[in-house]
């Protein structure tokens, strides 16, 4: 686990123009997450309009988010990895701040295919909808 | 304007095109054909599920239209089809078969398009449904005592909200409210207004809205029905095929929740991409100030025709469009169509897909001329001159 | 030949498209582009019982479509439809709500796309029939030993002529002769067939055969269903609407009897005017040479991803289509198909619509490789040579 | 009814271009049909396929072919009174070696509508059968 914050991410992401590299990153960024174990999923696990496996837990302990997750993709564990360093640091109340568009303005959803910008909107809402129960 | 319209430039017969056919369809602007040809030239995909970006500016410039036409109608849902005629069928299968039983009344009218009639009648042949139509009185409008008293029972009622034939504009939201008042919902054929006004679906009231895109602007093979999120949820799929489906197996399927349910099958993608152009090119057009010059031409236009002998099925209220029937006494329309058609000047002759209409009015069809943003009074002028002069030679 | 497909010009994340999703969707040459574009530009109205210039020319380019289609096929009936899904849905809902019945038995097969399973599904439901799907083997071939026992009081067999996910071809002639003595009508699905290969609809003996435009040169929104004018007179309209009618009353109405009683509303004349370009342009293809020539490329490749350590899911017979499917042993095809992208590649991941044939081989999806006239072999090797550096750097 | 002849026609409407004068062509030549007036429009009479009502009936006396039709339309009866000039002065056996096509050299069908035009079509195919029929 590093600890990189959201804007050394968002930097990195400007500064490189080839999408096989950005893809790379997101391929690398997959080892931040605090992996969700394969028997761990289950329906209410699951993020739906998903085209792949994606399936995460949140859990709120001492005004800290944990967040586990676990694909059978590397992008989508990627973009896991993405939302663990955005909830990294952060209380509950400012996660529930965040909007999906840092990782728009990050340039990270536009290298992925509609579908699967459309999985990360969907985790996305589900993980800010966890959070707002377990508060 | 008019230079935007390509086709315009066209010749017939050598002789300047005055296009007097758009009840039936409208011409289009150069935007929406480059945004056809963008779309095959550059991104030209199969949309959905992948991965490739073609595949996902397909997929963006499909649903974009999508989202255009819910903004534009403030509409909870957009299914895509074919056209107005799928969109009626569409309801007439995926609501009408799980939501109406034996002995269920389905309200129509007499002015209704033969798209709104047929479904209907083949669902009624199928389900054991009762047909209530309501009359067209002398004035052209429907008989609302009449309506009303055909609600008792009825659990829907199936209006033309603008007639193809007289452009007379039905009270629509008088028909919404004494509907929803006895509990029946309310089916909008759209086709001949959405191509000339500002149409806000949520508080029109009604449940079903059905247009086509190539009736206002926009190219053929493609429609919408508008759903609100209450009778979305009552309806089941219609055709089955990919895209509408979540999991398929020989078990049996199971299917999507959002509109995709009802697009079966490789959908409607430059189609829809050229009709988000023509929706996009709308936006720039004052509904308002265009639909008072537009009716200023017909009225004229109308009183010429009389003045000239001919009766005119129409009567031009604030609200109706810009559609011109007429029929001269004794000559046959189609003759003086094909006259007409030598010298540039086309319109419309025939049943209009009327024909319970036509039936009330005692014809079998009128000569149609129907006008568009791109129609100037100079036009209704020259064709009034030149119907005198066939009048002359061949009357 | 490339040079007439512009597309084939654009640059994908800065590298030249190659375009190997072509069992999805092909592209469209210029001269498809341009017809479309010319019917916009010069000759757009609505079709049928019209008198003026353009709606003559716009009813000719229609019908010329249907013409060029009905020789290229040697059918005696064309339906137009808006593609394969709506074509089989047509003979579900025209044909088998008028000619089945309870306890009768519909055959399909494991490798059918969703589009030839869930309207069966829908109509067994209905109706309370028997679907039978024979199985796939481990060959990737039918198994027509239990084929031959499902015709046992089937009524209809509906079957997919080359699957898209495998590239096989199925045995038709066999098929369709036992189906026969067995008194079963047969649907053929040749949307993968009709793109790859002449056929002569009378002479292979099928009842019923859907395909795309979009999947053989021509535009989004059209396709096909050829009848035999046998099966024809067994079918009952299905969508109603304007075009459909011969006559219409309040108390009823009569349908026409030809192929337009299936093409309620405003048809898709763009796109036939589109299609019909597409077809006259293949009339200049040499089918036969082509085919081998895209067989070898799909071969080679299926022989070296093999050597790559994929596993590849297909057989490349003399017949079969070059359609490569096949999955890396750990990588995410997804992941794998996104990577591709970034180099001009496009692919397809997924379940292809054929999820029964997907769980028949144990898997989710494949990532599959698709090829089509324009398609060269240096493509192959450069896809080869892509696919490694990304192996290499990924996996 | 004039005495021109079928070469007269195609030649006299060879040497026009203006479509009106086509059509006002047509129109005249509805003076040289053997009317049938509408109380013999029946079921039997009416030519299928067109958009109005047109009417035929044939009979063969003597080697020669009577032919009398009526429409509701003046171009159509035109089309009938081309008709009427080719069937004249020629034996039913030579008729039927007579194509529609000759209306199409005329360059009146283009001027007509595809509608009409197969209106045409059809009332010659109509006219060719009870020709053969009454042989
Ligand atoms: C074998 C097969 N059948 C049916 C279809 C459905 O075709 P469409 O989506 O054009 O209706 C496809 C295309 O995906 C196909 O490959
Ligand atoms: C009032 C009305 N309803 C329905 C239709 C049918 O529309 P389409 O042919 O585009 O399906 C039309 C168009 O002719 C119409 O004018």
């Amino acid at each position: 686990m590093s600890d990189l914050t959201l804007e050394d991410l968002i930097e990195e992401f400007q500064e490189v123009d080839d999408k096989m590299e950005r893809l790379e990153m997101v391929f690398e960024l997959s080892e931040e997450v605090n992996f969700l174990d394969v028997e761990h999923w289950n329906d209410s696990t699951r993020v739906r309009g998903c085209q792949s496996e994606a399936h995460v837990i949140v859990t709120i302990e001492q005004e800290k988010i944990i967040f586990k997750a676990g694909a059978d993709s590397k992008l989508v564990q990627g973009l896991m990895g993405i939302l663990t360093i955005a909830l990294r640091d952060i209380t509950p109340t400012q996660a529930l701040e965040l909007t999906p568009e840092f990782a728009s303005d990050m340039g990270v959803l536009n290298s992925l295919s509609p579908s699967r910008s459309n999985g990360f909107r969907n985790m996305f809402d589900k993980v800010m909808m966890e959070i707002e129960q377990k508060m | 304007m008019r230079e935007q319209f390509p086709i315009l430039q066209r010749k017939i017969n050598g002789h300047d095109l005055v296009y007097l056919d758009n009840a039936a369809t409208t011409q289009k602007p150069q935007v929406v054909i480059d945004a056809m040809n963008d779309y095959y030239t550059n991104s030209n995909a199969n949309v959905h599920r992948a991965v490739h970006t073609l595949a996902g500016e397909a997929t963006d410039g499909y649903e974009a239209c999508r989202e255009s036409l819910k903004k534009m109608y403030n509409s909870d849902k957009v299914i895509i089809t074919s056209g107005t005629t799928e969109a009626i069928n569409l309801v007439a299968h995926a609501w009408g078969k799980a939501n109406l039983s034996a002995g269920d009344a389905v309200v129509l009218t007499e002015m209704e398009h033969h798209s709104d009639i047929v479904p209907w009648q083949m669902l009624a042949k199928e389900m054991n449904i009762e047909l209530r139509y309501v009359p067209v009185q002398q004035d052209l409008t429907l008989d609302m005592e009449i309506f009303e008293a055909s609600l008792d029972g009825a659990k829907l009622v199936c209006v033309v909200h603008i007639s193809n034939v007289l452009g007379v504009c039905n009270p629509v939201d008088e028909i919404i409210s004494l509907s929803k008042s006895k509990g029946a919902k309310v089916l909008l054929d759209a086709a001949q207004s959405a191509p000339h006004q500002y149409i806000d679906f949520k508080s029109l009231g009604a449940d079903f809205m059905a247009f086509s895109a190539h009736k206002m602007c926009g190219p053929t093979g493609i429609g919408a029905l508008l759903v609100t999120n209450d009778v979305f949820d009552e309806m089941q799929p219609f055709m089955g095929g990919g895209d509408m489906i979540e999991t398929v197996s020989i078990h049996g399927s199971t299917f999507q929740s959002n509109e995709h349910k009802f697009e079966a099958g490789t959908p409607k993608i430059a189609e829809a991409i050229g009709w988000n152009a023509a929706l996009k090119w709308m936006q720039e057009i004052d509904f308002k100030s265009e639909h008072k010059r537009l009716l200023e031409i017909a009225r004229w236009l109308s009183e010429q025709l009389r003045s000239m002998g001919m009766t005119v099925y129409g009567r031009h209220d604030d609200n109706d469009a810009a559609v011109v029937s007429f029929l001269h006494p004794t000559m046959n329309s189609e003759d003086l169509a094909h006259l007409l058609d030598a010298r540039g000047f086309a319109v419309r002759t025939g049943h209009h897909c009327a024909q319970p209409l036509l039936e009330r009015l005692k014809i079998s069809g009128t000569v149609r001329a129907s006008f568009y943003f791109y129609n100037t009074r100079e036009e209704a002028e020259a064709f009034v001159k030149q119907l005198s002069e066939i009048l002359e030679r061949f009357a």
